[in-house]
């Protein structure tokens, strides 16, 4: 809210764009200043992506001008990066085989008659580094380097550019609280420096943290903007989803959990070494801890979705016993898992919902190996119902749907086995607040039924939320246990950078 | 713009979300609708064309040679169908298992009898099937290398043992009235490929196997982390494969009563060409048997007109090269203006 | 904070510890094991293939130059199916045009003509590679057999042709040193060259090279041409070493150039690979075929022989490995559970 | 390590459908022996003055002809104590030319070259002569200005055997006008145009009445060759066709069958065609096929044995001027008359 040059440096005047028949964006305008930091907010499918590609120039609008320091820009993406703006993008948009320094100059690496100038190249990319404190290796390439660097490369880049504005699409979503912090102090800082910078997030903590104004989107039209200071946090909820929610929101159950479902001991795996735990059923388990703490790696060899080199997993279900040992024996056994990357793990896109829903309920509908085509579309039907997919069109293609929906689906694929232990890794990663609340009960139903349940989240309010316990990983090693009662961001955040060490 | 058509999956994903109902004009839906199928109208019009201005085309007898050309190649097509929509590209060593059941057939049913013959004729498919399977399902190695090693592989066991010498089979008997029999002006081997593409395409459709290899094609991790052992269905793939190839090359055999190891060459891109024509993706999960059939029609007519129109053999390959990127590029040019 | 920011490994420790880096960097792995062992085998077995090597090379130029420009294209994630028929249509140009220059220059712009027509129904219209190519497969072959009137065509000028097939520096002939050049300009493009570094951009994350910037049909026009053109080189030396053109010429080019690009550790989908892995992929598939001619085994058990080792090859990439060895271990654990169990 | 081991059994499963082949093969004795000889033979006579010798050809297992020149080849050099070294380019020119090189490379005492393609091979002979190794020439000749860089040919003369086959549909015709269907080897194969063009030219100059209404590539493949015939008589109307010439037995029994298959009266027909094999001879017989011309690939495999044995002994000298330089296979016609003499025992 400091003083700010009067005049904005990017203005987008009534954008309109459809795809289709449907109206994407919806005659938005937006315009930042120098030194500004304005939040987009809205849930997915609004049309914030769509708005932020036409300011880059990815898209080309049907109406409207995207105007920077006065003129008329071309819509292309060059013209817009020549015009000093830089995109950061959600899903990360880096070449896993070239190496760090390419990444960040990729399409401007200086050149000499088509050569590129090697040295400058990784002199501007040191630079650029430097100035987000990040180090790392120049000439390592992508594909070695972890999620959480990889999203600092993306932000080097646009900054190389020295632009003018810069526009970040959900940056934090794969970061961790710590690595949160560090990223929006540093954008405070390069506001500071002059840049314009359009933020966008669902996480309405950090945009009341840096933002210093604020347009809500809600499907394709503006439905407010202006300063942060002249609205409140659950106002802001309320304008994105259009309706009250708070409801859903901060419910905590209270939970008996009954006898251990899952005991898996002495597990070790790349990232893992040697970890012990156990659910029991009813029971929501938490696992807190940092990106790259070995929390994916871990419950991925607990199932058996990767090879572990040691340990052994048992799943109790009804007096029962049996052993883990590979992951069709454990989806066998009863256990569900919807994966950290939605879109390329947990679901098939480009399949209908009944044919995901389908997948790992196959053996139940179908005789001899022949489908039931009438069960399977009744099975896929209730359930999508029972998740809240909207709409609840099970022959639309999973790929056509918004992120929560998919995730539903996912859900929806799972719950059809009635699971007795189900993981979720990073539930609602990107997704939009409504459809967040909505996945949160299911969980909570999921347990409530009698199910084990077992949640990686990065999203500490969700964590604190959602967990009866929650166990805090680093190193591949379970740092500590809390109950949660005495459960609190600070207290997983010490665990997790490793301040304190608390025994559970 | 292609910028628009990378953008695509996001764009549609907003789309729907903003709009459940998001209808398509009409246009857009007829262009979709001639995407969809290409392949059916220029099947008609290339037999309308044939019908009226090739005169010799519609007679019976020249019917009967049409399902000549595309009974065996059409057999191997359907069942390659299966390696293509699993996103494994295309079976390279259906040439040496075509060549490879024939010979076996003619060779081992002059000795010890047709069953043992086709039992023989099994045990080597079912073993392409598997080598070619293992490779890629559990070693993960790359489908078109792997298929042409055993290519290699294959038609260099096939010339050592069988000294690649043709082999006859009698004058008459079972299998050369199979061979030359017909119903009506549609001879068995067509009658096979029709049963063939029946029982594949329920194979494909209506069963898990099939649906397993169909979401294969379109998302490996996510068809493996609903469960599935994902080795044992590009397995299966190529052994349904294998076994079309393995029924092609009695076929063959029979029609023409005798069997080399050089009778297939070809059959590989051959097929590939039918299947593409047909409308089913290289980039798996997307495809049907009956668009194959339909394919590997379209060609055999395209091929049967040229030859009675006299064209020299460099025309006709002309021809269909050009036909296979035509049928394609209206498919891609229809999708991109029904986006508009 | 800043500790926070040293997620990941910083830069590498210690010369070993920079040559491990260096090494798990490079994708020809691969490539350079099957290399070694037919080295040292034939070293024993077939010394003369070494010995020899002027011819060894030759049989290397043979294979390998239509791979060199199909790498290009692979690099980007896309095929060039029509290389074979390019080679085989250039040649028949080139020697049905009475003048010889005339003929060269025409053979190679066929090659960039065909180059740019792929390039224009892939980029512009927007369909697989695959299937243009494929489509182009045929047309181009069938285009040669039209042209020639479907018989070999002499060069006008045999001798020409003749001293071409002769050494011109030490042993090596002009197809050698033409196919080294060939491997220094594409190296030096995709490795040195902005536009070339840019096709890993295009084959790795095509969206992300758009957002970049970069102007990817373009890229993609780039590396058809390459392909076409190094395709119709090959076409202008064979007709030139041959004395004449073979409207079948080639037959037996597009699966072997697959086999060196895909040996030598690239990966079709595209964004990793590497033109000095397509050249050890086509050493080794030379050397190998010169050895199994010299060693006088029969035709069909040198067949086999090839077949086994492409198999090998491919089944033994590390990741191959890592997938078999996780399955064994699961199939073992689990026997050992239902035991106790 | 694991994954050789997997690979190795990948190989003996193919292991064992070979066998079953095995098993088949057995059916054809001629073929069985073929196979195994080839494995000993050449060992046998590597007692006293043994000679190497590359032999060049375009095809071996691979064809059925090819398959039954190697073994009395093979034969023929284990007995003059000649150790061979044979290739096969698949008609590949430039393959041919490789080998070639690596043939010259090997120093041997002598090479036998059946050209792939005829115009291509002058370098491979160059680079030969340059190297002091003699040339035999073997099945197909080459150019007449390439000649005197070999030491001699054997073998048939594919354009003569076209012009033979023609010879006899023109007795056929015997002066009436009649249209015939022309089935063709395999397109760009130059066994296939030679004797293409040498049936055509034939009958354009001998029996202007004989008219060739229309030709199509049979690919050497019975199957192809029936589907084609069938079609052209269908293009030109069958009533308008009273003769058939394809380039080889095969295609032509595929002819054969095709206008039975439309019901024609085959004996009525022409028919005329080049081989006399296994499967022609009967039909010859049978009076269907009217006339072919044999071909016999033991007599081609043997002669070029004994043509370089004698370049490499010194009995002929470089170029075609000494008798026995050039040696062309006997091509009998073969019609009803003598179809059972044993100088016209099929071979293949």
């Amino acid at each position: 809210m400091t003083t700010m040059a009067a005049e904005p440096i990017i203005e987008a005047r009534n954008i309109v764009k459809r795809f289709g028949g449907a109206l994407a964006v919806d005659g938005v305008s937006v315009s930042v200043r120098p030194g500004e930091i304005h939040a987009v907010v809205g849930e997915n499918g609004a049309g914030k992506s769509t708005l932020m590609r036409v300011l880059a120039g990815i898209i080309e609008q049907d109406s409207g001008d995207v105007v920077v320091g006065g003129n008329v820009l071309a819509s292309s993406a060059k013209a817009s990066i020549e015009a000093g703006i830089s995109l950061v993008h959600q899903e990360l948009s880096l070449v896993p085989e070239m190496t760090v320094a390419e990444n960040i100059l990729l399409g401007s690496a200086p050149t000499a008659v088509g050569f590129t100038k090697q040295k400058e190249m990784k002199a501007i990319a040191a630079d650029a580094l430097k100035e987000i404190g990040v180090s790392v290796d120049l000439d390592e390439r992508i594909s070695r380097l972890s999620v959480a660097l990889r999203q600092f490369v993306e932000i080097a880049r646009a900054v190389a550019r020295k632009p003018k504005v810069l526009i970040l699409d959900e940056p934090t979503a794969t970061l961790t609280p710590a690595e949160t912090d560090y990223l929006l102090e540093m954008l405070q800082r390069l506001a500071q420096g002059g840049m314009a910078i359009v933020y966008i997030s669902h996480r309405i903590p950090e945009v009341f943290r840096i933002c210093h104004s604020v347009s809500i989107l809600r499907d394709g039209q503006l439905v407010h903007a202006g300063s942060i200071a002249d609205t409140t946090p659950d106002k802001v909820v309320d304008m994105m989803v259009g309706r009250e929610l708070k409801a859903d929101l901060q419910t905590h159950r209270t939970s008996s959990p009954g006898d251990v479902v899952l005991k898996a001991s002495g597990i070790r795996a790349p990232g893992v070494n040697g970890i012990d735990l156990e659910v029991r059923a009813g029971e929501i388990v938490g696992l807190g801890g940092l990106v790259g703490a070995g929390r994916t790696e871990l419950v991925r060899a607990i199932i058996g979705a990767d090879d572990r080199q040691s340990g052994t997993v048992t799943l109790t279900v009804n007096g029962k016993t049996r052993a883990l040992t590979s992951y069709q024996s454990s989806v066998r056994a009863g256990v569900g898992y919807v994966p950290e990357e939605r879109r390329t793990d947990g679901l098939a896109l480009g399949m209908t919902v009944f044919e995901n829903i389908n997948l790992p309920n196959r053996r139940e509908l179908s005789t001899a190996g022949f489908q039931l085509p009438g069960k399977i579309m009744q099975f896929a039907q209730s359930l999508s119902e029972k998740v809240g997919l909207r709409p609840p069109e099970i022959k639309r293609e999973a790929g056509q749907y918004s992120g929560g929906n998919q995730q539903k689906i996912v859900i929806a694929k799972w719950l059809g086995r009635r699971p007795s232990f189900m993981v979720l890794d990073e539930p609602t990663r990107g997704v939009d607040v409504g459809a967040k609340a909505e996945i949160h009960k299911l969980v909570k139903e999921l347990a409530d039924q009698g199910t084990a349940v077992l949640v990686v989240s990065s999203d500490l309010p969700e964590l604190l939320e959602l967990s009866d316990v929650i166990h805090v990983v680093r190193d591949g090693q379970i740092m500590g246990t809390l109950a949660q009662k005495d459960a609190d961001e600070k207290a997983v955040m010490s665990l997790a950078s490793g301040e304190k060490m608390v025994n559970a | 713009m292609a910028k628009e058509t990378l953008t695509e999956t996001i764009a549609v994903a907003e789309a729907a979300s903003i709009e459940p109902q998001a209808k398509q004009t009409t246009s857009g839906r007829l262009f979709m609708w001639v995407a969809d199928n290409g392949i059916f109208v220029f099947t008609a019009l290339l037999v309308l064309f044939a019908v009226i201005f090739v005169d010799g085309f519609a007679s019976l007898v020249n019917i009967t040679d049409v399902f000549h050309r595309a009974a065996p190649i059409g057999i191997v097509a359907v069942g390659m169908t299966f390696v293509v929509i699993s996103g494994n590209y295309l079976d390279l060593s259906v040439v040496a298992q075509v060549a490879t059941s024939a010979v076996i057939f003619i060779a081992v049913s002059n000795v010890y009898g047709i069953p043992l013959a086709m039992l023989a004729a099994l045990v080597a498919a079912v073993l392409y099937g598997l080598a070619n399977g293992i490779a890629v399902g559990f070693f993960k190695a790359n489908a078109v290398i792997v298929t042409l090693s055993t290519t290699y592989i294959g038609l260099g066991l096939l010339r050592y043992f069988s000294g690649g010498s043709i082999f006859f089979g009698p004058q008459d008997g079972p299998i050369r009235e199979f061979g030359l029999g017909k119903l009506g002006p549609v001879p068995y081997s067509a009658v096979v490929l029709l049963i063939m593409t029946i029982l594949l395409s329920i194979l494909l459709t209506r069963t898990n196997f099939g649906f397993l290899v169909r979401s294969f094609g379109v998302n490996e991790k996510a068809t493996r982390l609903s469960g599935t052992n994902t080795g044992l269905v590009i397995i299966g793939a190529f052994i349904v494969t294998a076994i079309a190839a393995m029924i092609a090359g009695f076929v063959l055999a029979a029609f023409s009563n005798t069997a080399v190891s050089a009778m297939s060459d070809g059959y590989d891109f051959r097929a590939l060409a039918a299947i593409i024509v047909g409308g089913t993706s290289v980039f798996g999960g997307k495809g049907s048997v009956f668009r194959t059939l339909l394919g590997v029609i379209f060609v055999s007519v395209l091929t049967n007109v040229l030859v009675l129109s006299q064209i020299s053999f460099g025309y006709q390959q002309v021809a269909l090269g050009a036909l296979i990127v035509l049928a394609v590029s209206v498919d891609a040019v229809a999708r991109k203006v029904s986006k508009r | 904070m800043t500790e926070t920011m040293q997620l990941g490994k910083a830069g590498p420790q210690g010369f070993f510890g920079r040559l491990r880096t260096v090494v798990a960097r490079r994708t020809e792995g691969r490539g350079v094991a099957l290399l070694a062992v037919i080295l040292v085998t034939v070293a024993f077995v077939e010394p003369l293939v070494l010995t020899a090597y002027p011819v060894s090379l030759g049989r290397i130029a043979l294979i390998g130059i239509v791979a060199l420009g199909l790498t290009a294209v692979i690099l980007m994630g896309e095929l060039d199916l029509s290389v074979a028929s390019t080679l085989a249509l250039s040649g028949v140009i080139m020697a049905s045009i009475p003048d010889l220059r005339l003929g060269v220059l025409a053979a190679l712009a066929t090659g960039l003509v065909v180059g740019a027509i792929n390039a224009f129904f892939v980029a512009v219209i927007g369909i697989n590679s695959f299937i243009a190519t494929l489509g182009m497969l045929f047309a181009l072959r069938g285009l040669a057999f039209v042209i020639s009137d479907e018989a070999p065509v002499s060069l006008a000028n045999k001798d020409a042709g003749i001293a071409f097939g002769l050494p011109l520096i030490g042993p090596l002939t002009p197809r050698v040193l033409i196919f080294i050049l060939v491997f220094i300009a594409i190296q030096v493009f995709v490795s040195r060259v902005k536009a070339g570094r840019e096709f890993f951009a295009v084959g790795g994350n095509r969206q992300a090279a758009y957002d970049a910037g970069i102007p990817v049909k373009r890229r993609i026009l780039t590396g058809f041409l390459i392909s076409g053109f190094v395709s119709s080189l090959a076409g202008v030396i064979n007709t030139l070493e041959r004395t004449t053109a073979d409207p079948t010429a080639g037959s037996t080019v597009l699966l072997a150039s697959f086999a060196a690009a895909i040996i030598g550790g690239n990966y079709l989908k595209g964004g990793r690979g590497s033109i000095v892995g397509t050249l050890i992929g086509a050493t080794s598939l030379g050397i190998l075929q010169v050895a199994l001619t010299l060693s006088g085994v029969q035709v069909p058990v040198q067949e086999i022989f090839i077949g086994a080792i492409l198999l090998i090859a491919v089944t033994t990439d590390p990741a191959s490995i890592r997938a078999v060895v996780g399955g064994i271990r699961q199939a073992t654990r689990g026997r050992a559970k239902t035991e106790t169990a | 390590m694991r994954n050789t081991r997997i690979a190795l059994g990948a190989a003996s499963m193919f292991a064992i459908a070979g066998f079953t082949l095995a098993g088949c093969a057995a059916a054809e004795p001629a073929a069985t022996d073929a196979a195994t000889e080839e494995a000993t033979t050449t060992e046998e006579a590597a007692g006293g003055e043994t000679y190497e010798v590359y032999a060049l050809l375009p095809q071996g297992n691979d064809q059925p002809y090819g398959t039954t020149y190697l073994p009395p080849m093979e034969a023929k050099a284990a007995e003059l104590g000649i150790n061979l070294t044979i290739t096969n380019s698949e008609y590949d020119a430039d393959k041919q030319a490789s080998e070639c090189e690596v043939a010259v490379a090997a120093q041997p005492d002598g090479i036998i070259l059946w050209p792939a393609v005829a115009d291509a091979i002058r370098p491979c002979l160059e680079a030969a002569n340059a190297a002091g190794i003699p040339v035999w020439i073997t099945n197909a000749d080459v150019n007449p200005e390439d000649t005197d860089l070999t030491y001699g040919y054997s073998g048939t003369d594919s354009y003569g055997q076209g012009a033979a086959s023609a010879e006899m549909m023109c007795e056929l015709a015997d002066g009436a006008e009649i249209g015939v269907i022309q089935v063709n080897g395999l397109t760009g194969n130059s066994v296939a145009t030679l004797r293409g063009n040498g049936f055509k030219e034939t009958v354009a100059a001998n029996c202007p009445n004989v008219s060739i209404l229309a030709e199509q590539p049979g690919n050497w493949n019975k199957d192809d060759s029936q589907v084609a015939a069938s079609e052209m008589l269908t293009a030109v109307g069958e009533e308008n066709v009273q003769g058939i010439y394809a380039a080889d037995d095969t295609m032509v029994a595929g002819a054969i069958d095709a206008a039975k298959a439309r019901g024609m009266d085959v004996d009525a027909l022409f028919i005329t065609s080049i081989g006399n094999t296994f499967l022609g001879n009967p039909l010859v017989a049978s009076g269907e096929l009217d006339g072919t011309v044999f071909q016999s690939s033991s007599w081609d495999g043997e002669n070029a044995v004994v043509g370089i044995y004698r370049a490499m002994t010194g009995d002929t000298a470089q170029g075609r001027d000494d008798d026995g330089s050039v040696l062309y296979m006997p091509n009998p016609k073969v019609t009803i008359d003598n179809w059972d003499s044993p100088d016209v025992a099929p071979e293949w």
